[in-house]
């Protein structure tokens, strides 16, 4: 992260959105909108001093709600960049014009609570889209008790619980601040699942294995329970890590857990969590009493992928991740020329995959620009002055505005470059004046004949 | 000039052959108006099913050509790169989509022999009407737009960036990282993330 | 005034749970309901029906639902189990072609024909959606003052879904309690099986069941149980003391038709509301807060 | 006699079909009698086109593009929407019926949905009967 | 298209499969949430999971011949969980169906029976009076606990809940729903 602020041929952009997309490939115009942080990047030395000052708090995102962070922050200690931001629905500044502690305090004077939203506008000759994935939201499976159980964790919670600079400096404990001496690990949470969503999450397997070996190097006596309907460890190196929990004394139960529970039926389940499943290799019903339950949460679309989608012209595939060109033989481009897509915006995938996936997009950006130009589209279409009555009808049909009128001659003009083919003003046309080039009136004609032979 | 058709019907090995008659569907294309000749052929998209259509153009002074065989959408680009390296106008050429949209969907293999018939048909009555078209190029501007700054816009954004090129990194929220900078260590190798 | 076509079933009409009958029309008519009940209507086609001749159950349901066609109005019942079979009956005869042609057959031999117009509704739906919270709050003219109520919905009003309320965690009842002023209590267990039919063939394995639901909702502190449907009533209700003698516990938990906290709050009479009818008497839990 | 209906898809190129060919990866089966022409936008399609194939013998003729919102070139598919609205009551006044024309927003993702289309539409054409402007099955 | 009798009698799973509600069993990938979520398995011969494994392994007698599907009480908890969006519930009653036809039902529970006696009452008279109903199928399978139950069903006639008379459809109405059965029946079967 840190060689992305140092490389002068990137422009990072942070708090920013891109707002609108014009242009074709070789030549998109971008709008982004930067939003304002009220700290002036330029000035600011991320010394810390306004956040260790601020009075107000609020749940921290980044810690999937555990924590708290301030109403001027940085995400976590090492962000790039080390800017804080802060937070109008909290900032009190904001909300009642008082406070201003951050201000007082800071010595580099970087914070600017007048400041805007900025537009700035980009040339580019491609886009590549890597906008990930949103983490499953657990609590609307009622059954598991997510948010209503102390106890149950989403996959992202247990990340940053035993992360050294997650909320609880990388300890694993309860709600009660005492440690845990059993967790269930529940595979397959709203992935495989028609209910929510269908497809498989690929990385839920490998990283639910991955807890079980942190649970046990923090708490090495710790009883560990696997529940999975298959085991999915298909990457380099992935059955001989699955290999190596196994050693280290995991229990495995192939079932999926149907529901997790606090109605304690024997003596030895008083006080803990029970999680309900068939041992399917047994043919029971079994009840796990543990201290801890933590969910392999899916990935899924972003919330706000549709827009994206419209805005770069890109499809959704039905599960409403980014429809690639071709799945096999072309999973990097889009049907929009000149847009490629990385990572898991276009499907769920691991961390080897995604950058395999981002480098082969670099490389496609790469071979247009090292060839230095673009070709455009052949079969566009062109306007026969002679036949053109002049009605302007097509003018305003055209979405990329390529047609405008010659008053001069008095006859609508096409701009070849604009223009994309798709015909629309071919057949708006009362005179039959527009050509579509590749899909003329009688081409098609001769078609609609063929088809009926 | 009048139009000298060449038909070529695809295999594509047992995924069209074996739902449709191709020999009948190249029969019939020979019948049709301005098809000089009909052939069919285990993988016309193999270098030697390129070839063959190659050496008709030449030798047989074909100047448009018909392909009955998979989506448009999979080798459209392909077979221009053919046409244009026998020195053919690459858009003198129609393709027949008989497998997505006639083999593949079609259980009755007479039903869909005809149905490829008639997708051919379609496609030689209006290859007789194209003209050749040239391919205009713009320039390309060599700066890069990435939207996103997870593990994917990182890596994309440092491979472009290390050629030399400029690139516009857009991050929505106030730090970079995404995801990954949630993460401690990762699997298999359980080093950290960042 | 709302119209519905009213199918009361077997165990509302006069069978063990003629109370839930009673109360329920006494509560329509406060609430200005109209429940027509539909004329020479047969037993809804039944779960038990079903495990022994799917065709003939689906049958026996059509013809409910080809009599229920002929006013045009939503078809509503009590009964939970009536609900699911005439719904799923209802949906089914639309999904499967080849089933809605065998019931056709059938119900042509007894000169009937069903056209798959009308919708099948349960009594706690048309209460909470068509007629409102805020409807039956207006009309409360005695305050249940804080009364616990376990509100026990059980299995087949609210699956297999898709229905009006979660199958897994429902709240319309838990809202429906509150607006006559008495209170929710958490019950985990509402929407979870009381044993249904298998009290009579299986009766250990049912009474067990009916010990977990009595366990919860004493354990959260309910005064009595409020129930949507005649076979959870009569399980908790009947087989109380069996489960009592059995597993050695104590319960003492009375358990009313949801219709009949309604009516009380309403202000109609405990007799016309069937209260007498509990096996495990209301009485005095209900005289804590109401005068009956 | 068995009637077999002809019926003409327009299908634009990006959303259905590439939704056709999606159906056929899957090896969605479905009737032979519906086919496709590429068109790059259901806008390209007008009156005149889908007027040309009843004239030449269709029964039926199904345009299908992207879903509203999505399409490739922003809003071409509404154009399509439009025609379509307005033809439907010419056909009616002609004796065609508008029945025969059916427009159908279907997706690239959309597979299942191409074999569904063509199987309501073919069973719909095969009620209705050959096309009145249609001679081919009037000999028998 | 109607079934042809080799279908109905081909494989277990494909008869299931032709059962509304029962298409999709072929979908099941067994990750047991439908057994870890039904209130009576834990009673039953075989988990509901692990019977559709053996109906697709073609166990037929094994399947029909088990107590599983008549511990089902229908809650239909394990059809709203299915992630694969399996009936399961359905595919019990089709099971308790199929085994009632063969005559093949488990001997170890009283459900068959009930049911039967059930269904029979229906007939007859187009409605079940249940107490009643109740106290007769006890006097029909086991005397001595209908013997035990005499309190409960004195409770339930002084608290008004057991009706002495049977209600019963107007002549024409019987005569119709008989119609319509008879036709079910000749049918036979979904």
């Amino acid at each position: 992260m840190a060689s992305v602020r140092s490389d002068e041929n990137i422009e990072l952009m942070t708090y920013s959105e891109v707002v609108d997309v014009s242009g074709y490939v070789g030549n998109f115009k971008v709008k982004i909108r930067k939003n304002p942080r009220y700290v002036d990047e330029d000035k600011c030395t991320g010394c810390g001093v306004c956040q260790e000052k601020c009075p107000f708090k609020a749940d921290n995102e980044f810690d999937a709600g555990m924590g708290q962070r301030k109403a001027i922050y940085t995400p976590f200690p090492q962000a790039v960049p080390n800017v804080p931001v802060i937070d109008r629905d909290v900032c009190a500044y904001f909300l009642k014009g008082k406070c201003q502690a951050c201000e007082k305090f800071c010595e580099a004077n970087a914070i600017d609570f007048e400041q805007t939203e900025k537009f700035v506008e980009v040339d580019v000759g491609s886009i590549i889209i890597t906008t990930g994935f949103d983490s499953f939201d657990p609590s609307v499976i009622a059954p598991y008790g997510y948010g209503r159980y102390d106890n149950v964790y989403s996959g992202l919670q247990f990340e940053r619980m035993s992360n050294a600079s997650g909320p609880t400096d990388g300890k694993l404990q309860l709600k009660d601040g005492s440690q845990p001496k059993s967790v269930a690990i529940l595979h397959c949470v709203g992935s495989r699942d028609i209910n929510y969503h269908e497809y498989c999450s690929r990385v839920c397997c490998m990283y639910s294995l991955k807890f079980s070996h942190i649970i046990g190097e923090k708490i090495p006596d710790a009883e560990i329970y696997q529940l999975y309907i298959d085991l999915r460890c298909f990457g380099k190196g992935y059955e001989e890590f699955y290999n190596r929990i196994q050693e280290e004394g995991v229990n495995f139960v192939r079932g999926r857990a149907a529901e997790v529970t606090d109605l304690a039926e024997t003596a030895d389940e008083e006080g803990k969590l029970i999680v309900l499943c068939e041992d399917t290799l047994i043919g029971r019903q079994r009840r796990i009493p543990v201290d801890m339950v933590v969910l392999s949460t899916g990935l899924e679309p972003r919330a706000d992928a549709g827009e994206t989608a419209k805005m770069f012209s890109l499809s959704r595939s039905a599960d409403g991740f980014f429809l690639e060109k071709h799945p096999k033989l072309d999973p990097v481009a889009t049907m929009t020329d000149g847009v490629f897509i990385a990572g898991c915006c276009q499907g769920p995938k691991d961390i080897p995959d995604t950058v395999a996936q981002a480098s082969a997009a670099a490389a496609r950006v790469l071979s247009m620009i090292s060839k230095g130009k673009v070709e455009i589209e052949a079969a566009i279409s062109v306007v026969d002055e002679e036949i053109c009555s002049g009605c302007k009808t097509c003018l305003d049909l055209c979405p990329y505005g390529a047609i405008t009128f010659d008053e001069e001659k008095s006859v609508a003009f096409i701009n070849e470059a604009l223009c994309k083919g798709c015909g629309t003003c071919v057949a708006a046309c009362p005179s039959g004046a527009i050509i579509g080039k590749h899909f003329t009136t009688e081409q098609i004609l001769a078609q609609i004949e063929g088809v009926l032979v | 000039m009048e139009p000298r058709i060449g038909v070529y019907v695809c295999h594509c090995g047992a995924n069209i052959a074996a739902t449709i008659d191709v020999e009948q569907v190249a029969e019939f294309a020979r019948g049709l108006e301005g098809v000089a000749l009909a052939k069919d052929y285990k993988f016309v998209c193999s270098d030697p099913g390129q070839d063959l259509i190659k050496n008709d153009i030449k030798e047989q002074k074909l100047n448009r050509i018909v392909i009955a065989s998979c989506s448009p959408r999979l080798h459209e680009l392909t077979f221009r790169r053919t046409l244009a390296s026998a020195d053919l106008n690459p858009y003198l050429m129609e393709m027949a989509n008989i497998r997505e949209q006639c083999a593949w969907v079609t259980e009755d293999h007479e039903l869909a022999t005809e149905k490829a018939k008639a997708l051919v048909s379609a496609a030689v009555r209006k290859v007789a009407y194209d003209q050749p078209l040239e391919t205009k190029e713009a320039p390309m501007n060599p700066n890069t737009l990435v939207v996103g700054a997870g593990i994917a816009g990182i890596q994309a954004a440092l491979e472009i960036a290390n050629s030399g090129n400029l690139v516009y990194l857009v991050e929505r929220e106030p730090s970079i990282g995404g995801h990954m900078a949630q993460l401690d260590k990762t699997f298999p190798t359980l080093d950290c993330s960042a | 005034m709302k119209y519905y076509t009213y199918f009361p079933g077997c165990s509302s009409s006069d069978g063990g749970a003629k109370a839930y009958g009673m109360s329920t029309e006494a509560v329509a008519r406060a609430l200005d309901v109209e429940l027509i009940e539909l004329e020479d209507w047969n037993c809804c086609g039944s779960t038990p029906y079903t495990s022994v001749d799917e065709l003939a159950s689906f049958c026996s349901s059509a013809r409910n639902l080809a009599l229920a066609e002929d006013k045009g109005l939503d078809l509503v019942t009590p009964c939970s189990a009536c609900y699911v079979i005439l719904s799923k009956t209802n949906s089914y005869l639309k999904e499967y072609p080849e089933l809605r042609a065998k019931v056709d057959e059938a119900l042509a031999a007894g000169g009937l024909e069903y056209h798959r117009t009308i919708k099948v509704r349960h009594l706690l739906d048309v209460f909470a959606n068509d007629i409102g919270f805020d409807e039956i709050a207006s009309k409360v003219k005695r305050n249940l003052g804080g009364l616990k109520v376990a509100p026990y919905y059980g299995c087949q009003v609210v699956r297999p879904g898709p229905s009006f309320d979660d199958p897994e965690s429902p709240q319309s009842l838990d809202r429906l309690i509150e607006c006559l002023g008495a209170e929710a209590t958490p019950f985990p267990l509402k929407a979870r099986c009381c044993g249904g039919s298998l009290i009579i063939s299986e009766e250990d394995l049912a009474l067990g069941l009916i010990r977990k639901l009595l366990d919860s909702a004493s354990s959260n502190e309910a005064e009595c149980i409020a129930t949507v449907c005649p076979l959870c009533q009569t399980n908790l209700d009947v087989y109380q003391g069996r489960v009592n003698k059995k597993f050695k516990t104590s319960f003492k938990l009375p358990v009313l038709f949801f219709t009949q906290l309604m009516g009380l709050a309403l202000g109609i009479d405990g007799k016309t509301l069937g209260l007498e009818k509990c096996i495990v008497s209301a009485d005095k839990v209900l005289a804590k807060y109401v005068e009956i | 006699m068995n009637f077999e209906p002809k019926i003409v898809g327009f299908f634009c190129n990006w959303c259905s079909y590439a939704g056709a060919d999606l159906a056929g990866t899957s090896r969605k089966k479905y009737a032979p009698n519906v086919r496709i022409i590429r068109v790059m936008c259901s806008g390209r399609v007008n009156e005149s086109l889908i007027l040309k194939a009843f004239a030449a013998g269709a029964d039926g003729v199904l345009v299908c593009g992207c879903h509203p919102g999505d399409c490739h070139y922003l809003k071409g598919n509404l154009s399509a929407r439009r025609r379509v609205a307005g033809l439907k009551p010419l056909l009616e006044a002609v004796g065609i019926g508008n029945d025969r024309l059916r427009l159908e927003w279907i997706s690239a993702s959309e597979g299942p949905k191409v074999p569904e289309t063509v199987k309501s539409f073919t069973s719909e054409i095969k009620q209705l009967g050959p096309s009145p402007l249609n001679g081919r099955h009037n000999g028998s | 298209m109607e079934a042809t009798k080799a279908q109905v009698t081909g494989t277990l799973v494909g008869e299931i499969s032709r059962i509304p509600g029962g298409e999709r069993i072929r979908l099941c990938i067994q990750c047991g949430t439908c057994s870890a979520s039904c209130p009576n398995a834990n009673r039953m011969d075989h988990t509901p999971r692990k019977l559709i494994a053996m109906a697709r392994a073609g166990m037929r007698e094994e399947v029909l011949s088990s107590n599983s599907m008549w511990l089902c009480a229908s809650c239909y908890l394990c059809t709203v969980r299915c992630p694969r969006e399996i009936k399961i519930t359905d595919i019990m009653h089709a099971l308790e169906c199929l085994s009632v036809r063969e005559n093949v039902s488990s001997a170890r529970t009283l459900t068959p029976t009930m049911y039967r006696s059930f269904s029979d009452f229906v007939y007859s008279i187009g409605s079940v009076p249940e107490p009643s109903f109740m106290i007769l199928f006890y006097l029909l399978t086991n005397p001595l606990r209908a013997m035990r139950m005499i309190p409960m069903a004195f409770s339930l006639l002084t608290h008004g809940r057991m009706s002495i008379k049977a209600r019963r459809l107007k002549p024409e109405a019987e005569r119709q729903f008989k119609a319509i059965l008879d036709k079910a029946e000749e049918l036979g079967g979904i």
